[in-house]
């Protein structure tokens, strides 16, 4: 009756879970926020994706060979690199920009470092932070008004502010106008400390705390980065992935807390505690951030202690970025500082084994 | 001198210029002792505390000798022979005074004369025309930031000890790469002040 | 052969920057262009051959224990000379390198020579040794500075490459700069290994 | 009422359902018993019996050889055929008695002790050395010892483990609702001999019915209370039973009777008061056969030495795509590489079968730091980054990591999508660790 029986280690039941089911669900959960750029942009954005991917996928392969390792690139791991990176550029990004970003992310960020699970950095805001370092006009500029939207504020509330002739104020308008709301944010905050244009500013800075402009933020009907533009497909698609605890939902909320309470404590310009909290959510980067960058298994910490003091850290210094910094968004640059602390984080923050405190 | 000067330049040379990342001074011991965490605060705390007595230092003797008797082109020959004989001055003070400190940090000292970020920050006190506070302040806050970027790269250097990385970036050739992508990172500080 | 062996090994097999990793900070610091890096690297190399002369000469008149100091001193002083020089002749390239130049002092490439070659041989050695490292230093630098200024300014020794490249002003940034070194370090290590392999 | 529990641990499929209802049924005396010397943690018991020697159902064939050790009973009437080299489910090979069964099953006469209360505790644990009893959870600890603590040593509370965690498992399940009277009596002859004031039965929520029998007959006990615990593994782990029950945390590296408790099994109280009222000496125990590969299931009472192949045929026999048997649960158990006579021990609570289905091999890719094993670990260690540790042979930094406070449960192993042999690499770290510390202890004592 000996059949071929297997022997190995216990324990002989394994959970129905591969780190290839990880990566798929994960572009899963980035599908509807992919469509919603179609929706926005056009068909553009599918030829963005596509070759963000496949460089991306190329670019593994290739060092693979180079360093004689096993192949892996149906692990899906390179395929969530690319898609991420896709949001993290403006939609009329040339092309082989993209792909140099994504190549980059996975050659340097990823392989050189021992592949997968290995990488310090997250491959695909190196990327993106190697476009800022080298093409820093075509990241910041070239904005274009999604399908049912603007850029920040729309052509028509930026005439209700009467200018009564002066220039400046003109300009500030105009300005604040073409730009995304970060960006107008920035500027507006700057100008609000100059007499002549302050008025003007104060009017502008208000518009923007608006609830009618929060929730077209909400729905993606303004400016930015694919990313940027689709904070509620990504929050479907975060909720998503919390829910099927591919993700810790600690990060997400501690993350957005923390830069909720500070900008509503000190986003303001009538004293502490008038800033729109809803603004600094749904703008920017951050819904993207929090839900899909930070909590990217390999460069977040282990320990549950351990993603909040990293969550946190990333809301601070958002902030920081976002209220003194010289770009308009900090999500990406904070997800990148803080990644070089979780080894660190990692290491202070080990938990006393059962039993270990009674000492 | 307005409280908000000092924290300028503070923030800056830690963060936004800070001295290895941004600046690229003191690479060799950052490169060479940055391996293990204990060590990398050992030669971070050793750093801080030489940097900011040689700021002082060569302040006044840039301030009350050079200048007073033009002899500015002696600046190179006379601040290296102060931060040589001021660490073994210090090393003598700590082994007789405070042996727990010296414990601690003694042997990082000797390695640290010819670290040329001790050098570059006395000569850029002057370039930059601070005054007497802000050089002990930006001396000290430059070592802050020297022990940050330090500490940092040690505990990426344990991690990578276990990490599975091609033959020929080991070592050296991938702690170079960690330091562009840790550089790239800071340089989201940039315009902060 | 001695003379040409001493000679060459600072250029491949012990070459300064790649291999032993010494003068780092200049290395990465003044490379952003090719011609940087050929300045800095005369620059070093003069001061090297300069002290390495001087302390092959003083070896047997410098007691142990003041040698370091001594050395050090020597070396300063020859910083001084060119610090000069360059402030009177090529003022912009003094400009870019800046800092750099007092900072030779701390290069830990000229201390090593004067500690663990020129104090232990004769003069003309020491002259070859300096030579040799001083170019190996010269190269190194002339190449990184060239990749960075390719990379970054689609350009080599000022003059334009090619027509309509977007250059990756990442290369000329700092993080750019401990790449390029990173990367050529493990090549060279890579090559090495083949080489021995073979 | 409450249901308690502790920090961390998986839910992993039951598969109880597939043995629940099957109630304890005696199997068939073998013709052939293999009984090896080494049923228990500690030094094997030494034989007494030679060749040709016959021997009585429950007659002494082996004598504990240490302080940590056990004796061996004859678990039939016959002869004794062979001593030698025998396969072990544990082990792999080790040294048995073989004894071919004669006519009728004689018992050996023993004394039967029914007012226990008024015998000498130590008279008692010298009864149960003497009748070979061991923990019947699967430690196998010989349990005289763990029921002599050092005088110093206070002992509050006795719990007796139901949990049963192991998916899969249903023997104690059975043993609960079918022995119910004999095991809350050896639950009281155990807080006898370590004069505890209160004794605890803890069953895991998923077993209603031994709840209930339990709670009906202990209505009438001041001093022993059913504890209802949390269906999750591994909850029935002893550290992990005593937190839930009592809030009480084991040291690091210490036993239950550091923090004033003892832990029986259900099987092992049974197995007490069996010894203790009527004399008998451990030879027989209960054997959950089950699993998706076998044609039917069953609860059997069988015999030491009685051959997994008989069980499993009794049972019902396997299917023809079976892939992998188990000695124990899934979670813990040992993979056998053959059933044919390989023996039943004292301490094999279970005979599982399974197909390709449940237990599919995947390759082993690198660890993608989810920290899923660092949220479930029972023992909150970083099994993630102790592997690590390990495959580099850095075993300081793993000892650092309280690589030894590891209980082997298996959860991270279950649990993780790169499919890394979690365990495995614990055994070696532990392994190691203890090598280079012992070192160490010897270099200082020098």
């Amino acid at each position: 009756m000996d059949k071929n029986l297997q022997v190995s280690i216990s324990p002989h039941l394994k959970q129905n879970i591969s780190v290839q089911k990880v990566m798929w669900l994960v572009v899963l959960a980035l599908l509807p926020a992919f469509i919603h750029t179609i929706i926005l942009f056009g068909i553009r954005t599918i030829w963005v994706t596509l070759t963000a991917i496949i460089t991306a996928i190329i670019s593994e392969a290739l060092m693979q060979l180079l360093f004689n390792k096993k192949i892996t690139i149906t692990d899906g791991s390179a395929v969530v690199t690319g898609m991420l990176l896709t949001f993290n550029v403006p939609p009329t990004i040339a092309l082989w920009k993209v792909a140099l970003a994504s190549a980059f992310g996975i050659i340097i960020a990823k392989q050189l470092f021992g592949g997968l699970g290995y990488n310090i950095f997250n491959p695909a805001l190196v990327g993106r932070a190697f476009l800022v370092a080298s093409y820093p006009v075509a990241i910041t500029s070239g904005w274009v008004k999604p399908t049912g939207g603007f850029l920040s504020i729309s052509q028509r509330a930026a005439e209700s502010i009467k200018t009564a002739g002066n220039q400046t104020a003109a300009k500030l308008v105009d300005t604040v106008s073409s730009a995304t709301p970060l960006t107008a944010l920035k500027e507006v905050r700057k100008a609000a400390s100059n007499p002549e244009i302050h008025d003007t500013a104060v009017n502008l800075w208000d518009k923007l705390y608006s609830f009618d402009f929060v929730e077209n933020a909400f729905l993606g009907k303004i400016g930015g980065c694919l990313g940027e533009t689709t904070a509620i497909t990504i929050l479907i698609g975060g909720l998503f992935l919390m829910i099927l605890k591919i993700i810790d939902w600690r990060i997400p909320l501690a993350y957005i807390g923390t830069l909720g309470v500070l900008t509503w404590i000190f986003g303001g310009h009538n004293g502490l505690f008038t800033g729109n909290p809803f603004f600094h959510i749904f703008t920017g980067g951050l819904m993207l951030g929090a839900f899909f960058m930070a909590t990217d298994m390999v460069t977040s910490p282990l320990t549950k202690s351990g993603r909040w003091i990293f969550a946190i850290s990333l809301g601070l210094l958002t902030f920081i970025i976002r209220m003194w910094g010289g770009y308009p968004e900090g999500v990406s640059y904070s997800i990148l500082i803080m990644n070089i602390f979780v080894p660190l984080i990692d290491r202070y923050t080990v938990p006393k084994a059962f039993g270990g405190g009674q000492e | 001198m307005s409280i908000s000067g000092l924290f300028v330049i503070s923030v800056s040379a830690i963060l936004v210029n800070n001295f290895v990342l941004a600046r690229f001074l003191g690479l060799c011991p950052f490169m060479g002792v940055s391996k293990k965490l204990d060590s990398a605060f050992g030669m971070g705390g050793a750093v801080i505390f030489v940097m900011t007595i040689a700021s002082a230092v060569t302040w006044i003797i840039q301030n009350y000798i050079l200048n007073k008797f033009g002899l500015q082109y002696l600046q190179t020959i006379a601040f290296i022979l102060v931060i040589a004989s001021l660490v073994q001055f210090i090393e003598m003070f700590l082994h007789k005074a405070l042996p727990h400190l010296y414990k601690a940090l003694g042997i990082y000292l000797p390695l640290i004369t010819t670290n040329c970020a001790i050098l570059g920050v006395t000569i850029l006190n002057i370039d930059e025309g601070y005054n007497f506070l802000e050089t002990i302040v930006h001396g000290f806050s430059a070592g802050l930031g020297f022990l940050l970027a330090l500490v940092m790269m040690a505990g990426i250097r344990e991690k990578l000890e276990l990490a599975d990385v091609p033959e020929s970036l080991k070592g050296l050739g991938l702690t170079f790469v960690t330091a562009s992508l840790m550089s790239l990172a800071f340089m989201g500080f940039a315009g902060l002040v | 052969m001695r003379a040409w062996k001493e000679f060459t090994k600072g250029i491949i097999k012990e070459n300064p920057v790649f291999v032993m990793a010494l003068g780092l900070c200049p290395t990465l610091a003044v490379t952003t262009s090719a011609v940087n890096g050929v300045g800095m690297g005369l620059a070093s190399t003069f001061v090297l051959l300069g002290s390495n002369t001087v302390v092959s000469i003083i070896k047997k008149m410098v007691p142990n224990k003041v040698r370091i100091p001594m050395y050090i001193v020597v070396i300063a002083t020859f910083v001084t000379l060119v610090q000069m020089f360059m402030k009177a002749y090529f003022p912009a390239l003094d400009k870019a390198l800046g800092l750099f130049i007092p900072l030779i002092v701390v290069n830990c490439m000229i201390l090593g020579r004067a500690e663990a070659f020129a104090s232990k041989n004769n003069l003309f050695y020491s002259i070859i040794d300096a030579l040799g490292v001083g170019v190996g230093f010269t190269l190194a630098l002339t190449l990184i500075g060239a990749i960075r200024e390719m990379l970054g300014s689609n350009s080599v020794f000022g003059m334009q490459l090619v027509e309509g490249f977007q250059p990756m002003g990442f290369f000329v940034l700092a993080p750019g700069a401990f790449l390029t070194i990173g990367v050529l370090i493990a090549i060279f290590k890579a090559i090495e290994k083949k080489n021995k392999e073979n | 009422m409450k249901v308690l529990t502790f920090k961390g641990g998986i839910h992993p499929p039951e598969g109880k359902e597939l043995s629940e209802d099957k109630s304890l049924k005696k199997l068939k005396i073998p013709e052939q018993v293999i009984i090896p010397l080494s049923q228990h943690i500690g030094a094997p018991a030494k034989p007494i019996v030679e060749i040709g020697d016959e021997v009585k159902t429950g007659q002494k064939i082996a004598e504990a050889n240490s302080k940590i050790s056990a004796n061996i009973h004859s678990s039939i009437t016959g002869k004794v055929k062979a001593i030698g080299e025998y396969l072990h489910p544990a082990l792999g090979k080790a040294r048995a008695v073989v004894i071919e069964k004669t006519e009728g099953d004689e018992w050996i006469e023993n004394k039967k002790i029914e007012d226990y209360d008024s015998v000498d505790s130590e008279k008692l644990v010298e009864i149960i050395r003497e009748r070979g009893i061991v923990g019947m959870g699967g430690a196998t600890f010989p349990t005289d010892v763990k029921l002599s603590p050092p005088p110093w040593k206070d002992i509050d509370y006795v719990i007796l483990n139901g949990a049963e965690c192991e998916p899969y498992l249903t023997c104690d399940d059975r043993l609960m609702r079918e022995k119910t009277e004999e095991i809350i009596e050896g639950l009281k002859i155990i807080m006898k001999i370590v004069d505890a004031d209160k004794g605890f039965i803890g069953i895991e929520h998923n077993k209603p019915s031994a709840i209930k029998n339990i709670q009906k007959l202990c209505k009438n006990i001041n001093n022993i209370e059913v504890k209802i615990v949390k269906t999750k593994y591994p909850q029935g782990a002893e550290k992990q039973l005593i937190k839930a029950i009592t809030n009480r945390e084991v040291p690091v590296g210490g036993l239950p009777l550091d923090v004033g408790v003892v832990v029986q099994n259900v099987g092992t109280s049974l197995a007490i008061y069996e010894a203790i009222v009527e004399g008998k000496p451990l030879i027989e125990r209960a054997v959950t056969v089950s699993g998706e590969a076998m044609n039917d299931t069953a609860n059997f009472i069988v015999r030491i030495g009685d051959t997994f192949e008989n069980l499993i045929e009794k049972a019902g026999g396997l299917k023809d795509n079976v892939k992998k048997i188990i000695s124990g649960g899934p979670m813990m158990g040992i993979a056998q590489h053959s059933v044919k006579n390989v023996p039943v021990l004292k301490g094999v609570s279970g005979i599982l079968a399974f197909t390709d289905k449940k237990t599919h091999h995947d390759e082993e890719l690198p660890c993608i730091s989810c920290a899923s094993c660092v949220d479930i670990c029972p023992m909150k260690l970083i099994p993630s980054k102790i592997v690590k540790f390990i495959k580099n042979e850095k075993y300081e930094e793993a000892d650092e990591l309280e690589i030894s406070a590891c209980i082997e449960c298996g959860s991270c192993a279950y649990v993780c999508p790169s499919k890394i042999p979690i365990v495995q690499y614990m055994k070696i770290g532990k392994n190691e660790v203890r090598k280079i510390n012992a070192q160490k202890k010897q270099e200082e004592e020098k």
